[in-house]
């Protein structure tokens, strides 16, 4: 079943970014040692249940935490532990544990899998997707009777599993289903469905891939409990915000999270775990990762342990010689890579290297670039045909800073239609009152395209982002929304 | 350009220049583009900046440029000169004595402002004109991005205050300069003063025949057919004066009506192609459409206002031109004359000093369109396009204001 | 100094604050309708500054020496009532002498009476200081605004003119600037004075605030 | 009735109190730092001014002349409008509270703003009949209004985007900005007279 979609504002399409990783899946070898940060994804961090020098399994769980809301995590590879300590991890100080492998594939599976699942209790299957991790996918986790959200199982009116693609740089869902992932796909959503009886399922797809869609609502062709629908690739349509809006066409709680009205967000790599963790008692242990940018030699998708180095993965693939800096899964929001000895932990979808681009160019502002992107359809590139060549992807900020001269390009790519300008305005100069409230600022997703767009290369996404702080500071929260709200007690807990 | 590269370098050390770092940093800038990079998400960003961003505006007054210097002489380039130098002589003051960046702001205000002079302004009043509207329009605010009036503009509407012998007395006619050049009125002065010398408009009133005034301002090309295919005796002997191509022609000439009758005062096509008099950068109206359509489609201008400025004062001149003809000129003469084009494409769209929100935009447009029909009409002036967007400028913030106010309701917390 | 003697420090005190830092349109901000309207000849703007200086000291006078008798509810009342008897006989003055100039300033005389100087300077200082310091401080405003009026003025009459006290002071063929001899031109140079005149008594250099 | 509109806009464009003859600067200066001030203050501006001015026409034509005592007229006219802002202010602390409490701190203020004298003393000098009075008192205040509104957004905006120089800051700046609000309002000037 095709459903219709309701249009968002705003957004901004990214085309033919060079470097988009193509439809090719590597195995990485497993690394010599592993570091698994225990505070991965959504919930709180867990407590090790392993001692240094225990010898351990891959798929053996090495810290849980059943009273907070949490997941538990896992061994990713066979071998003994060499460390328990603190590391300082995507600007969090956490506990890591530190894993020399025994160079050994096989993995331990969990108790009570079955091929036949239908005639597992719903108990069961729940036990086995908290147990395998899979749970703590998402922004919301996967709601199950072991505290693995902050919702309850029957509270969920909504699921929506999403492989939009919408930044320039994503994982590719084609290749994510390719082969028996398609099936294993299928089986996912329904083991969820009966997990979550009262919710209705909703995938939304890349509208430009069309025999994906077809493959996808094939599978799906007697359910009416699930549609299948093509979203446009329209940056930033893959945010939980924007799905809820324009899948659902229902409001969602600015500030707060989309399980707050019930709805679950989920990528298509959660339903294959859930699936892996049922069927195959797989825990998630391993990573389908995009290598994508043009720091690489070649961009294609590499499937790894959870906890693997970042060295590790790119080894090898790096182009010599260039100036490149890594990114973690988004070159719009993602937080810079700087050391390359961390892990990549089981919510890393892709590692972006772009090419730092601190040299000067001669004349820089006149030059057309046709492969520069611009939103503004840079210096006659639109008319030159530039929209087909490949955009050059650097960190260069190809201007000086300016004064705002509230040209309106983040006004018309805002997905959530509030007027970046104004609050930047009223944060630079220090004028935190309900005005900012009246302006929405709690609306911002912080998807960062206004400051993509800017000319004057003002952080309008920073800027408003600290408003948002400064307002708390000055005792003014953001206001809750009318409609009834689920699991607000938990979520508060946890913040 | 590895000379230019280490100059610029050793001019930064150089400790005697401290002081004007600015001007090293903006030479250095249009040369070299920028090496900085972002710091923190987003990590790529979009490849405009405000110099792509003003150059687009450049761009798209080339045209008007080159055909002013085809109609009125190389005086055109040298007032450019003029406007480019004084003007960028305040903007180099402010930057050195309040330590910012030079702004790329004042390219445009340096060649929009020449542009809305008429071709015989003394190169002394360009100056002083430029020099205030920078001074005055743009610096005392803060400079580009923080003004609140049109800075071109404010510097025109002050010359034109302050030196009204000069400033509306002499307007060359294309084509002819230096010593026999030849100055006459700009359309919309020869239409006033010829709609209230003649007393009788046979398109709304009943005729009747005026010895003493045999004149006869027959207002589109239309009404002249009308009037004149019945054969009635009453326009014989009559001066009759007419705006636009004279339909009759074609349909066949009318007996009682000679040549020497019928004065054609301005043909729609001159007007497109800027044959007539008027300031430099605005009589060529064609090309500025064309500028004008190429901002919009490289979204550097918003196509609200200008559509809803040009086609409010089509409207207002269509119905005013039925029942006040002697004030109020046809909506296609109001559209091809004066400064319109000029100010609905590239200076009422000015996003610094027009309003941001969408409602505004159309707000903005259409009090433009109804003041500049009120002030051509009815005042002592007949350009009023230049004030009616200072107007709206100086009403810019109020309106942004009105429109928020009903957008975002106040949140109760 | 022999003002200095003459008037002891503190009234001397008085008499510099009252020009300099303390300048009625400049640091305070009153009386600046006047200012902006009566500086279009230095004529007028000579007329005016004498006819404000006549009533400050006039009402300085007045108010301090019957500051005890004033009732504190019947206050502003009673200042304005003197005010306006005093600008009357300013009006009746200048219809005798000079009625031209009295045709130019027009309902500016009258609104002397709602000048903020005269009103802020007698409930700020006369109601409360003797006669002696109150009529020092009158003259000190009085000296304040009539210099910064005839400054103002000088410079429009020129540009706007081309005269100075109605003599031609311009080469024929100088263009006058129209604009300053109107409202614009009136609140550009007063907007411009006020610039010039705070940068020197604050000083310090220009700060770009990003 | 053409004479009334006429008029009526020339008090608000082609004469303006504040633009044009550069009267109610004071409030101008102080008040015009946010829009909602701006209206409090003009509203009870427009309110004291047609009040005022209803009151001393017949004073001055009724009492003054016939008694031979035009010369004391401005005497006449400041108390009367002391005295009506006070009436006024006790009226409605009296009967309309809300409404002390939106413009009560802006009534105090109206006795030395010199519009409303200026409007009175106009009166007399145009020599106008008692309708044209009202209507040029209340087109004049609509036009104060006018100005101070627009330069108080104008000032809000300032606040957010503006980098004016420090010694421009605050009165400076809003001479200027009148300035060339006053220069583009010299557009309308031939359009109607206020005579």
């Amino acid at each position: 079943m095709i459903a219709k979609n309701r249009a968002f504002p705003g957004g901004y399409r990214f085309r033919h970014f060079e470097g988009r990783p193509q439809d090719k899946l590597i195995r990485a070898a497993i690394p010599a040692t592993i570091t698994i940060p225990l505070m991965q994804g959504f919930g709180d961090e867990v407590a090790a249940v392993v001692a240094m020098g225990d010898k351990v399994a891959a798929g053996q769980i090495i810290g849980r935490d059943d009273e907070s809301i949490s997941s538990p995590v896992h061994s990713s590879v066979n071998g003994k532990i060499v460390k328990i300590g603190k590391i300082e991890y995507l600007g969090n100080e956490t506990t890591a544990i530190t894993i020399e492998s025994d160079g050994t594939g096989d993995w331990q599976s969990l108790e009570g899998c079955s091929a036949a699942w239908d005639n597992l209790a719903i108990e069961q299957i729940e036990e086995l997707i908290y147990l395998s991790g899979a749970a703590g996918a998402g922004r919301d986790g996967i709601p199950t009777g072991f505290n693995s959200s902050i919702i309850s199982p029957d509270e969920v009116e909504n699921v929506i599993i999403h492989g939009v693609e919408s930044e320039m740089y994503a994982v590719s869902s084609s290749l994510l289903l390719q082969g028996d992932n398609l099936p294993h796909f299928a089986e996912g959503t329904k083991i969820l469905r009966k997990v979550l009886p009262h919710a209705a399922f909703s995938i939304a797809l890349n509208s430009e891939c069309n025999s994906l869609i077809a493959d996808v609502s094939g599978a799906f062709a007697d359910n009416d409990w699930c549609d299948v629908r093509g979203l446009e690739p329209r940056y930033p349509a893959d945010y939980d915000e924007i799905l809820v809006s324009a899948v659902l066409g229902r409001q969602f709680p600015a500030g707060l999270l989309a399980a707050n009205i019930g709805v679950i967000v989920l990528d298509i790599q959660a339903v294959l775990a859930v699936y892996d963790a049922v069927v195959a008692g797989k825990a998630v242990i391993e990573r389908t990762i995009a290598l994508a940018g043009p720091g690489f030699e070649e961009n294609l998708h590499v499937n790894v342990r959870v906890g693997s180095p970042l060295q590790h993965i790119i080894d090898g693939m790096v182009k010599q010689g260039a100036d490149l800096r890594f990114l973690r899964n988004s070159c719009l929001t993602g937080e810079g890579l700087f050391d390359l000895s961390m892990p990549a932990d089981r919510t890393c979808s892709a590692i972006i290297a772009v090419v730092e681009g601190n040299k000067r160019e001669m004349f820089a502002f006149m030059r057309p670039g046709p492969r520069k992107d611009s939103y503004s359809r840079t210096f006659l590139s639109l008319f030159l045909g530039g929209e087909k060549i490949t955009k050059r992807c650097e960190t260069n900020l190809r201007g000086e800073l300016r004064p705002c001269i509230s040209c309106n390009y983040c006004v018309e790519v805002c997905p959530v239609s509030v007027i970046p300008h104004l609050l930047f305005h009223h944060v630079e100069r220090e004028v935190i009152d309900e005005a900012l409230l009246k302006y929405g600022i709690f609306d911002c997703i912080e998807c960062n395209l206004c400051t993509y767009v800017c000319p004057s290369k003002i952080t309008l996404g920073q800027w408003i982002k600290d408003g948002k702080a400064k307002l708390l500071d000055e005792g003014i929260p953001c206001p809750q929304p009318k409609f009834a709200l689920k699991g607000v007690e938990e979520d508060e807990d946890t913040r | 350009m590895k000379a230019i590269r280490s100059l610029l370098d050793r001019l930064y050390e150089a400790p005697a220049l401290q002081r004007y770092k600015p001007i090293i940093g903006a030479a250095d800038a249009i040369l070299y583009g920028t090496d900085e990079t972002t710091r923190g998400a987003p990590h790529v960003v979009d490849n405009i900046d405000i110099k792509r961003y003003m150059s687009f505006v450049i761009l798209a007054l080339l045209p008007a440029v080159l055909a002013s210097v085809c109609f009125f002489g190389f005086r055109v380039i040298a007032i450019i000169m003029v406007s480019y130098m004084a003007g960028g002589a305040v903007e180099v003051a402010f930057a050195i004595i309040r330590k910012h960046d030079i702004h790329e702001g004042f390219l445009i205000t340096g060649l929009i402002f020449p542009l809305v002079l008429p071709p015989t302004t003394p190169l002394w009043v360009v100056a002083v004109g430029v020099v205030f509207g920078t001074m005055f329009g743009k610096e005392m605010f803060g400079g580009t991005g923080r003004n609140i009036f049109n800075p071109a503009l404010v510097g025109r509407l002050f010359i034109t205050i302050a030196f009204p012998a000069i400033m509306t007395m002499n307007w060359q006619k294309p084509f002819v300069s230096g010593p026999e050049a030849i100055t006459s009125a700009t359309p919309l002065t020869t239409y006033k003063s010829t709609a209230k010398a003649s007393k009788v408009n046979p398109d709304v009133v009943e005729f009747e025949k005026d010895e003493a005034n045999k004149q006869v301002l027959f207002t589109s090309a239309s009404a002249v057919k009308r009037c004149t295919q019945n054969g009635d005796s009453r326009f014989d002997g009559v001066k009759i004066y007419c705006v636009g191509e004279p339909a009759y022609n074609k349909a066949g000439k009318h007996k009682r009506i000679e040549d020497d009758n019928l004065v054609r005062l301005f043909s729609y096509g001159d007007l497109l192609v800027g044959k007539e008099p008027g300031s430099m950068g605005e009589t060529c109206r064609i090309v500025i459409v064309l500028g004008g359509i190429f901002l919009m489609l490289a979204r550097v201008s918003n196509w609200r206002i200008p559509v809803s400025y040009i086609g409010t004062v089509f409207v207002l001149a269509l119905v005013g031109h039925r029942f006040l003809p002697h004030d109020i000129a046809p909506p296609v003469f109001q559209m091809l004359t004066g400064g319109l084009m000029f100010g609905a494409m590239f200076m009422a769209t000015d996003p610094i000093t027009s309003p941001f929100t969408k409602a505004g935009k159309y707000c903005f447009g259409i009090s433009c369109g109804v003041l500049t029909v009120l002030i051509r009409s009815f005042t002592g002036y007949v350009e009023g396009v230049m004030f009616s967007i200072v107007i709206m400028n100086a009403f810019t913030p109020l309106i942004d204001q009105i429109v928020l106010m009903f957008k975002y309701r106040p949140v109760k917390t | 100094m022999i003002l200095k003697k003459y008037l002891g420090a503190d009234g001397y005190k008085i008499l510099k604050l009252g020009i300099t830092r303390d300048h009625p349109i400049f640091a305070v901000g009153l009386g600046i309708c006047s200012a902006l309207a009566v500086s279009n000849t230095v004529a007028n703007a000579i007329a005016m500054g004498a006819g404000v200086t006549f009533v400050l000291i006039a009402t300085a006078v007045i108010i301090s020496s019957l500051r005890s008798l004033i009732p504190q509810r019947a206050r502003i009342i009673t200042y304005m009532i003197t005010i306006a008897s005093f600008v009357i006989i300013v009006q009746m003055f200048l219809d005798a002498f000079s009625p031209t100039i009295s045709e130019a300033l027009g309902p500016y005389v009258a609104l002397i009476i709602t000048n903020c100087i005269i009103m802020g300077r007698a409930e700020a200082f006369y109601v409360t200081n003797g006669v002696r310091f109150s009529v020092i401080d009158a003259v000190s405003n009085g000296i304040a605004y009539t210099y910064t009026l005839v400054a103002i003025a000088v410079v429009r009459e020129i540009l706007g003119f081309g005269t100075l006290l109605g003599f031609q002071v311009t080469p024929d063929g100088w263009p006058k600037w129209v604009v300053m001899s109107m409202a614009p031109g009136a609140f550009f140079l007063l907007g411009v004075a006020i610039w010039i005149s705070k940068t020197i008594t604050e000083g310090g250099s220009e700060e770009e605030e990003e | 009735m053409t004479h009334a509109i006429t008029i009526f806009i020339a008090a608000i464009l082609t004469h303006n109190i504040a633009l044009t003859y550069l009267l109610g600067m004071c409030p101008f200066v102080s008040l015009s730092r946010s829009t909602r001030t701006a209206f409090g203050m003009s509203v009870a501006v427009i309110f004291v001014v047609t009040l005022t001015a209803a009151i001393n026409w017949p004073i001055y034509h009724l009492i003054l002349v016939p008694t031979g005592s035009k010369l004391i007229y401005y005497i006449v006219f400041i108390i009367v409008i002391a005295a009506t802002v006070q009436l006024v202010e006790m009226i409605m602390e009296r009967f309309f509270p809300p409404l002390q409490a939106a413009f009560g701190i802006f009534l105090p203020l109206i006795t030395v703003n010199c519009t409303v004298l200026a409007v009175s003393v106009l009166m007399v000098l145009r020599k106008y009949s008692y309708g044209m009075t009202l209507v040029f008192a209340f087109g004049s205040a609509v036009g104060w209004m006018l100005a101070i509104m627009i330069v108080a957004a104008i000032n809000e905006k300032l606040a957010l985007v503006g980098n004016v120089p420090k010694g421009l800051k605050g009165a400076g700046i809003i001479m200027i900005i009148a300035g060339i609000i006053a220069l583009a309002f010299l557009g309308f000037g031939g359009m109607v007279d206020i005579k």
